[in-house]
């Protein structure tokens, strides 16, 4: 269809949209490093204005008159509810009470069937082929809040059967996997990717896919992961408005530090 | 600790002082902000070596004391700069190298460590990590644990909630308290005797200082020990805790210090650029580092004019529009 | 939690909608200090009954709960009001006389309790109490802890550190996490959507506001939403953790607000006198608390010379040369 | 001899002395209400400039203009060298870095041979004769703190063989007592009364006569006790000198607000 070839809009702009309508209004968004942030800020200006965004760092309802580079950023603390620390906002996070409202934006170098992330090593934990920058706050938000949403490339060698390490717990070995393991209830509700976005089952807690971008079929995707998932339920995505695009364009990422 | 009116001194004599061969350090900031760096580049330029270092999630101070040669051992839940470097680069090689052994944690657990540490206990308890890797595997195996002293000899500790699924959980994780021979932060305003006042974030700062046997404080400005005493309660570590007081300006540069000046983009893009090569790594540090005699020597080095592109908007705190692509 | 722009309402709402018969309660403050007492007088005219009650070392504001016959278990530490009431005196008489149930902790476990709530964990840590009778005698039977589910099944548990001796811990006594249905504190300024800045000191206001399932902040002055969000390192209390904001100056009288008010000796030692005999504190309720509609009828019967003479001193932030012997 | 008879001092100015000379520079000073308060501000006005003085509610390092009548009243919030809470206060005690230079100082309703403390209750806890204002900080820094000094009044009702309640740690049960319950070292090094001072036996952790006031025999004091102390090792109190009672009368509490 004519529309989908001629896209105006990026992939990252899909992405970036399609996480941003999974937040709601009251929901208290903590977010990470790079398009995690974006789709924060995109939420907060487009669907979402009574979010709360905030940082593990410590940074309560930042108001981000510009897009910050890092959790750290002095970006986050301008114009706060409250500029704290590190354990302030993990407490919330762990607080069944804040918690419960807190939705978790993550990222990850692999991702299994079950939503559970790898964000440390390929390879041997002792001796591995790749490092990366390891958990910070990712198992502790996985861990403690009730919804989170997960950012992807879609690529064989990040959708595995087996995680090399099991840094941020999602569903674990299925249903019961965190009750058994002494986890709050929670888990990954989206994996937002490249090509679609993927769903988690209400019984199984397995991953299926719940929608493809315009120009994808489920078999391209289903080409680019180890395990396969359930298609049945895929539709196509809804791309972005021009008023979503203009909004993310100009009040979140002006400079293009993220969307590229 | 110490209680002395006056504890200022140099970076060359606190770092002499404080910071030994096989040294626990901890160093305060996070990622690309307020890293104590004129600390860091004193403890590379005087060649310490075998330092065990604790981190949550410092980034640009990790990863230089890395590439330094300084560190042996790292316990770190994350090693990254921002969009800079998304993992450290030389933290990043140096693990795929095997050149320092490290242990993971989360930026919880290690906050959580320092303030068991702060508090005199010897665990803190979380319900993070439950079902992961973070609990199962560990850098540093069982019987190295039990033969040193300053590791202890479990990782984490899995309980059963003791108050019978009290507030509905049923198991806990419990962690480690660490107690650093030394811990070094960067804030805004420290008086003679060692008051510290952060502004913006903390970060872990708090709770790392007050873990520490000793702690070195470099601050932006130095104030008269009057002046930090009016609405003390913004005082967030008192003098007790503090051993000694360096009054070093941009000293948290090239990282962001709020109300101060922001991060050099400029500085950390070169960085990452010259990290991911060795030889030019230690071009790197042959002009940065041990090219300056100090850190003034840096900042005159870096200039008055990019000094003054990231100098921080009164309102904002951070430099407005500044070139971060 | 409410995440509403605007929380402001009335004291006699926000008693009416979250303090019930039988609910749990803290209320911040120290002895003489910050205690919010415009509702706790609320409390006492809207003749609540039964309630739980936690606090550390609140004085003044337990004691007048007690006094109102609205209490009926008490978790406590401290039941003082400084000099004008060593013992606080129909706690003491409640006690004595059986008419309340008391469990004992010390006032760094109860600030533990509530800081574990405020975590999200059943428990945390401490090394005091061991050898006590704290840790030996229960308030609260174990019989009577089982059946009631609001109560932990163990006042608390003594346990071996199973990080074998590491911190040269030998043993550490774990308490169990205070969750409060409500918190009510009073503070110097608060938004209208609840972000609350404390001046002086803190006391334990922070870990029992966000321990509750619900939380009332009362305030000497309410801001603008935007005011609040400078300089934020100040706010203690993010909006997230409060569900009612209630405008009341003088809403700590007759405790002290610091920078505000001090405390008020005529008062509390009128307080004092007439709580010795059962028949003139039912004056005193008729008095002072049932004969007023609110607390601005408490402040106006005081009469503003009185107000005046313990109204802060700019520099010192309490009432200098007060007469309080 | 004349000048014990005419005493130009009051009892509590002897016994605030006696406190404040225990109190030494560079000691970190924990107090409580009332005669507590005085010494640490007397320590730190005659003989211990540098000491530093700190209150469970988060005060440290209060400058004390005029004298609290409280641990929370506003006096000890002016001019400190931060205003923190309780939290801040007993981690700083119980931190082995911070902690070793604290000393507490104490009260309570009964006292025994090894320095054990009742302030909560006499008679049976469930249904006592007397209720006191219970533990509140003096548990936490009897526990925590290796050094303590212990105000009493000398009467036999006080000073007893068995505590109806222990409610703050000295010794326990003797010389391995902290150890085996658990504590950290520790325990009285006075108890300061309104007849002398008492100190504890190295070995044995025994109470025993340290001091008696001028006009006092150890045998009155003796009289005074439920149980029998060491008396060999006493030696008479020397008072409080004129520039002790100027510096206490002027700069400590001018409205005799304490002293009476």
């Amino acid at each position: 269809m004519s529309d989908e070839l001629e896209m105006d809009y990026t992939l990252r702009e899909m992405m970036t949209i399609m996480a941003a309508r999974e937040i709601k209004n009251g929901d208290i968004v903590f977010c990470g490093t790079g398009i995690s942030m974006l789709a924060a800020m995109a939420a907060k200006n487009i669907n979402a204005p009574e979010s709360v965004i905030f940082f593990e760092t410590g940074a309560m309802d930042s108001k981000l008159e510009e897009i910050p580079l890092a959790v750290a950023d002095p970006r986050v603390m301008y114009h706060t509810s409250a500029n704290g620390g590190l354990l302030d906002s993990f407490a919330a996070m762990q607080n069944p009470v804040t918690g419960r409202r807190v939705i978790g934006i993550l990222g990850a170098a692999q991702i299994d069937m079950f939503g559970n992330l790898n964000s440390t090593v390929i390879g041997d934990y002792h001796s591995p082929e790749i490092r990366f920058s390891g958990s910070g706050g990712g198992c502790d938000v996985a861990s403690f809040v009730p919804r989170s949403i997960i950012f992807m490339q879609h690529e064989k060698r990040k959708f595995v059967n087996k995680l090399d390490y099991l840094t941020s717990p999602g569903y674990l070995d299925g249903p019961r996997g965190r009750e058994m393991a002494g986890l709050p209830q929670g888990g990954p509700v989206a994996v937002i990717t490249d090509m679609g976005v993927m769903g988690f089952d209400d019984e199984t807690k397995e991953m299926y896919l719940a929608g493809f971008y315009p120009g994808v079929s489920p078999q391209d995707i289903l080409a680019k992961m180890e395990f396969s998932v359930d298609i049945s339920r895929a539709g196509q995505a809804v791309p972005p408005t021009m008023e979503e695009l203009e909004l993310l364009r100009e009040r979140c990422d002006s400079q293009r530090l993220i969307l590229g | 600790m110490n209680l002395q009116q006056d504890k200022v001194t140099d970076i060359k004599t606190a770092i002499r002082t404080h910071i030994k061969d096989g040294c626990h350090l901890s160093i305060g900031g996070f990622t690309i902000n307020r890293n104590p760096m004129a600390a860091v580049y004193e403890i590379i330029r005087s060649k310490i070596r075998n330092i065990h270092l604790y981190a949550h999630s410092n980034g640009q101070g990790v990863d230089e004391l890395i590439g330094g040669g300084c560190v042996s051992r790292l316990e770190i839940a994350y090693g990254g700069s921002g969009k800079f470097a998304p993992t450290c680069i030389r933290f990043r090689k140096a693990v795929q190298e095997n050149s320092i052994e490290v242990e993971d944690y989360t930026n919880y657990q290690m906050t959580l460590r320092f303030l068991a540490g702060a508090m005199g206990v010897p665990f803190l308890p979380t319900r993070s990590s439950l079902g992961t890797d973070i609990v199962n595997r560990w850098g540093f195996p069982k019987e190295m644990r039990q033969t040193e002293p300053d590791i202890p000899d479990e990782k984490l500790v899995i309980m059963e909630n003791p108050f019978q699924g009290w507030h509905d959980v049923g198991k806990v994780v419990l962690v480690p308290a660490i107690r650093p021979d030394v811990t070094i932060i960067h804030v805004q305003k420290a008086d003679r005797r060692g008051n510290c006042r952060i502004n913006g974030l903390a970060f872990a700062d708090v709770e790392q200082a007050k873990a520490a046997k000793h702690v070195i404080v470099t601050c932006e400005t130095l104030c008269d020990n009057e002046e930090l005493k009016t609405d003390s309660e913004q005082n967030q570590i008192p003098f007790i805790h503090v051993d000694a007081v360096v009054h070093i300006p941009k000293g948290a540069y090239p990282t962001a210090c709020y109300r101060h000046y922001d991060y050099d983009p400029k500085y950390l893009k070169n960085y990452a650029l010259k990290a991911r090569n060795d030889e030019e790594y230690v071009t790197y540090m042959e002009t940065f580092i041990h090219g300056c005699r100090d850190h003034a020597d840096l900042i005159a080095m870096i200039g008055s004019e990019q000094m003054a592109i990231i100098s921080a908007d009164s309102v904002t705190g951070y430099a407005k529009d500044l070139d971060r692509r």
